[in-house]
């Protein structure tokens, strides 16, 4: 092959993950925005400014650390150095940056409207640097423990633990980070009043819409581009991406009667749960796993913040937590050439695989966000919780014309 | 001087105006409250999480006359603003002691001789 | 007939209004205000420019009730509606002349009779 | 006591509260409202299609105070409000039986007084 | 070209279709806010539940019965058979369901504030299913009567009825699909009174802006992708819509006097007009097709709903239906290579396949809306209507904490 | 090669550019929510209509008149011949006229709420016609006096004036561009009263937010396909650009406290500076020098609004103006290989091409304003400001539905 073409070759797989990345990074606008329409106004411009902030700070902590304990590769050489074959590296660690920055961005989900500001960024910024990237490379990286093709699971169960896109890598695990930092902060005040659940309004389910279709459009690149480089890249992937969120709103929506904000979550659910076989599961198959993934939420969300009085704003532990094992699982199940998959995979090694990412996940919380409770505290105070935090933290309000005078 | 208020279902606030507008009344102000009383509220669902909202939406409009043209008025808000349904409103009159116009200065009686007409 | 128009913190509103429903008075209508007095504001910021902002978001609830019932609506909204901090607002009595129901047309005391219970 | 409304331009509401303060009056509520009269509304376009909207966006201020000082608020508003043009709005002057604050339990004059000054 | 190559190209195409899909999914949340700023407060959460709910019906149905209809391929097989080259033929469905989710958005768009939930969705699901990949089919697919190069069309006069991206397969037919809808449910409650036009207030000119936005930049995927493959592909066709979006916008901003509203919708008119001929006009004739297709719209808009008296709140006819015919015809034009164009095309087989499309749409739509209006009503009640289908059909608003005390 | 594969490489090249020109027209939406939120509820729906009739001139003045000038390419002959290599040469025109309607959205945001209508938007179509494709044919173009590989500046100081993404081609001449046509407009009623600042309140800053999602994403398709074809694709401009975002981010947020606005302007501050050196710097460069963009960012918009009491209102003279400055000057700072860059690049000529770029705006804008003014008037009357724009130009509001009984 000439240098050219491979030049030319080398920048179209260049431009496939950046294209993957970009859409990565606009579901960021979207975690905004679900996170915004989601609370009340007193909290709208704290869930934008964390939800920013976060970010920044995740591709700081990846870039320096995360990417390196994950891969094995740094960025500190020449630019010359690191750029190599048009810098596929480097796009590379940005779109697996963009996987990273999902944990804050949940965990802030669940915490809204009654944290502080930088203890929970340390800590978040604690876990992208030490948690995220082992699991990360037991899975997809350098240590392939539970992912490798000759790593522990594959010798003893025939498969590797398979996770395409992160069901499990990135969704259970920051289900089952942000579970412990929403018990040790506690449900806001008024939530529940003598036990009984009275619900605080949503603010905005226009917003809540917008950054359901923001994610729901930037998780294709999220999904798709997860084969690398062009050569693996597969339309089976991006149609049961679609079928799963397919499936997820219809559920959602005959479980709910047709309730709204379920619906464009149950959308989410889907994507979630087909990320890690969305490789060799059938389309059918696809349809089944998001439909499943919708009514694991809409029942995990109603028991956590009903019945058992976890205030999680937003529903993000049944959503990345609960149904993120479901999508470990189900890969295991439909992914087999029985079922119309495409097979090399193993029931045990995905549920083995699943467990040990929300068990690590939930254990490195608590104790992060333990320690840290300890040391700085986690809450604003009744009074601050009170007025809120925009007010409290940003000193400004979400829409500050209409409140003057 | 008359202080009339009227709370009337938000979309029966255009028909009010148009009735008063036809006795020569242009003169009104007009608030977006929320009341409660006879009519039922709805159960509204947020993630499957129910709230009882027991207060509606409701238009209240608020105007000054002299003192004889308030059953005018009054037949005109009630003639415009009735459905015969629960939440049709209620309309409460009172006493106003002086009336000033801003921009010209006057009090009283005249300042709503004045606007009666337009 | 009495108009009691209370001005407190939005948080308390639904107290305020529950508090209300125990007595059997369930006819109210709420306005969302902005108020000015002892409370503080806050010092906003927008682009490092600041913004003083003085008045604060408030309720209002304006109820008309018969004479005997004053007092008791006034000890209502001061149980529920007190917190000790600056910025419980202020209740208001003022006197009504008349009242008129829309739906039925009827007048006086009755109408408030009427609402009483449901 | 005294209850004082005055209807002004939303633009000039800043002013109106700078001139009460400058007087020692601290106390005010203020209501977003909408008010038809004689200044004109505007013809909106939507998608080629005419609305006519005949109320304009408006500014309430009330004020209670003692009888006294009356004329000092009436003042006060008027040389803060007006501009000369249709719209610049009205004040309405009407009685007030009672006082509580809610925080204290105060009431009549005293609780006035009390918010005189800050 | 050995095999690695082979599968970089494959890998590359199939990159291309779903950029194309991806951003015509993306036009979905334009559907969604578009309609939501153009209704009434009580009608938002209405119009977001059934954009979305729509997609996934029809995303189902295409799945199974449109694209095995239109294209006589279908996806029963295992997920190994289905998914060769890559999966092309997945990512080309996955592209062309987006274009067939386009059909309920429109229909949406002109029934909006006053329809049933399931009726409306269930008549649109049919469509789906029959009359447009029927007609697809005659144009696209396999039977190719007018778009086959060696259909009837083309047999008869020296060129098929072309129609690159859809002004007619998919526009036109969507608009005169809507058009039986909208008048057999009637104008909204005090729409008209006594004769007399009232106008009902739009909710949020942003919205409608964001919608606008949404679709303006989805619409790129829509026209380009439509290329197929990369050797197909053309940065005429991307200029092409440029400019008649640009003179769309031009047009309505001077006959409107600026009205926002109309300004944004004459893009989309401009989009629609560009559809049928981007791939073969000059882009000077583009600009001039797409400024007659924002007058087309203007003046249809207030023909229809101000002389006629049809109550199509978003202007769903006159923007696709009118303004696609437009479109079909303005290709056989300008299309020509006097006009500066790149031949090929034959206004008579414009003119017929057209209105062959607005035909087929509008018979198929009133049989299948008219028997579900007997069958199941497609109409809230009065006293429903008044309190709005966001508490009658979803039990919530828009703004929940905004109207809760 | 053979044909299908040339074929196959230049509709790839076209993609490649399509995606970046579609990024880049959608960050046309981040400047119209930016606008939106900044200004007060009476500018909004002026907001919307200015920044998509803004891009609609541009198009047309860009395409022939603009874009010949700079590259010498005109698009008049037939179809079929500008229409060569899959259109590669108007796919190169979408993408850079996407750059070019930067300078009247930019103008846009800076004297938002007092201007009139269509002499602001004729100085803008003037000035895309005129000074902008001048500089941008001195530094791009067929002049290549500073940019061109043997021009002026190239043979005096042995490096061109180095631009890769246009820091000063769009930005510092944007920004330059703006700022007389602030001065000659004067400050919005009651901004400064009695020589006091009197802040004017944001409507909305979740439209902020917004805004600057759309630009933070769209800005990735600006920086990467400058890169033109996929054969000089770069993973390296990627993460400079994400960098560089993140610094401006981080250090907007410490130095303002927290301020949502400031923060979302920090990335956008980050992105403006890394432009020129993108493609040269090592990614913790463009960490420093995004940090650096977003101090003199805040710093900048305080000085010039509060002491200078210039009411720029969303500040894109500081944001465009001086961080370009910075951007151009930074890439001759950090792009040497001593500071691990790829090198090719002179302090000396960055600073001479920035400081040209910046005068040449400043001038051309200061003479054509200067006499639009004179002929025709570029402000509102008080009374008519005092209205507002809304329903002055447009005869309409934002919120209708809201604003009527
Ligand atoms: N006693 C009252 N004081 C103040 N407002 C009242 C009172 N009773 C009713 N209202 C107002 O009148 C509205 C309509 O009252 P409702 O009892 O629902 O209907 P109806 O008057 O037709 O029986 C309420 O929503 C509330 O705003
Ligand atoms: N004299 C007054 N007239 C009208 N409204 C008043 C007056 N004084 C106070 N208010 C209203 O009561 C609210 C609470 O008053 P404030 O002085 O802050 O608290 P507190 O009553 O606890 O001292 C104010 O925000 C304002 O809306
Ligand atoms: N009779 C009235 N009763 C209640 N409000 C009134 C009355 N007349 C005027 N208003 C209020 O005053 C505002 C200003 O009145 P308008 O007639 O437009 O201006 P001006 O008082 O300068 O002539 C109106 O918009 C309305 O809110």
């Amino acid at each position: 092959m000439d240098t050219s073409l491979q030049d030319f070759m080398n920048g179209s797989n260049v431009l496939f993950l950046i294209w993957g990345a970009v859409l990565v990074f606009s579901m960021h606008a979207g975690f905004a925005f679900l996170e915004a329409g989601s609370v009340r106004k007193r909290s709208v411009v704290n869930a934008f400014t964390r939800i920013v902030t976060d970010w920044a700070a995740t591709a700081i902590v990846y870039f320096f650390i995360g990417f390196p304990i994950a891969y094995g590769i740094n960025f500190l050489g020449s630019a010359a150095e690191i750029s190599s074959a048009q810098g596929f590296d480097l796009a590379h660690f940005f779109f697996l940056m963009a996987f990273a920055a999902v944990i804050p961005a949940v965990i802030s989900g669940g915490i809204a409207e009654r944290a502080k500001f930088y203890p929970y960024m340390i800590a978040s910024a604690i876990l992208i640097g030490t948690v995220y990237p082992f699991f990360e490379s037991m899975v997809w990286g350098q240590l392939g423990t539970l992912g490798g093709a000759d790593g522990f699971l594959a010798a003893t169960f025939g498969a590797p633990f398979h996770d395409f896109a992160g069901s499990v890598v990135v969704h259970a695990v920051a289900g089952w980070i942000a579970l412990p930092a929403i018990l040790l902060l506690g449900p806001r005040l008024l939530r529940y009043r003598e036990g009984k659940s009275t619900p605080l309004p949503v603010s905005s389910v226009p917003y809540i819409a917008l950054g359901s279709w923001f994610l729901m459009i930037g998780w294709f690149g999220f999904n798709i581009a997860s084969a690398v480089t062009l050569d693996a890249m597969s339309g089976l992937v991006a149609v049961n991406s679609l079928l799963a969120m397919v499936g997820g709103i219809l559920v959602a929506n005959f479980i709910s009667k047709r309730d709204a904000v379920f619906i464009h979550n149950g959308a989410l659910a889907g994507l979630v749960a087909i990320c890690a076989g969305s490789d060799i599961v059938h389309p059918i198959s696809a349809l089944v796993i998001g439909g499943i993934g919708g009514a694991v939420f809409v029942k995990g969300f109603l028991y956590a913040n009903e019945k058992w009085q976890i205030d999680d704003v937003l529903g993000v532990w049944p959503l990345h937590g609960l149904v993120g094992v479901w999508g470990g699982i189900s890969a295991g199940i439909f992914g087999v050439t029985s079922m119309g998959g495409l097979g090399g995979v193993s029931l045990a090694s995905q549920i083995i695989g699943t467990a040990a990412g929300a068990g690590i996940a939930f254990a490195g919380s608590y104790l992060i966000f333990g320690v840290i409770k300890r040391l700085a505290g986690l809450r604003l105070t009744p009074q601050e919780e009170q007025i809120g935090p925009d007010l409290i933290v940003h000193r400004s309000r979400a829409y500050p014309e209409q409140e003057m005078v | 001087m008359i202080k009339v208020e009227a709370i009337v279902r938000p979309e029966r606030i255009r028909d009010v105006l148009d009735a008063l507008a036809e006795e020569g009344l242009f003169g009104v102000t007009v608030y977006e409250v929320k009341g409660s009383g006879r009519q039922k509220g709805f159960v509204e669902h947020y993630r499957g999480l129910e709230i009882k909202v027991n207060v509606l939406p409701k238009a209240k409009l608020e105007i000054v006359v002299k003192d004889y043209r308030v059953e005018e008025v009054v037949d005109a808000i009630k003639s415009a603003a009735r459905t015969g349904e629960m939440g049709d409103g209620l309309i409460f009159i009172s006493r106003v002691d002086d009336v000033i116009r801003i921009r010209t200065g006057e009090r009283g009686d005249e300042v709503l001789a004045d606007i009666e007409g337009r």
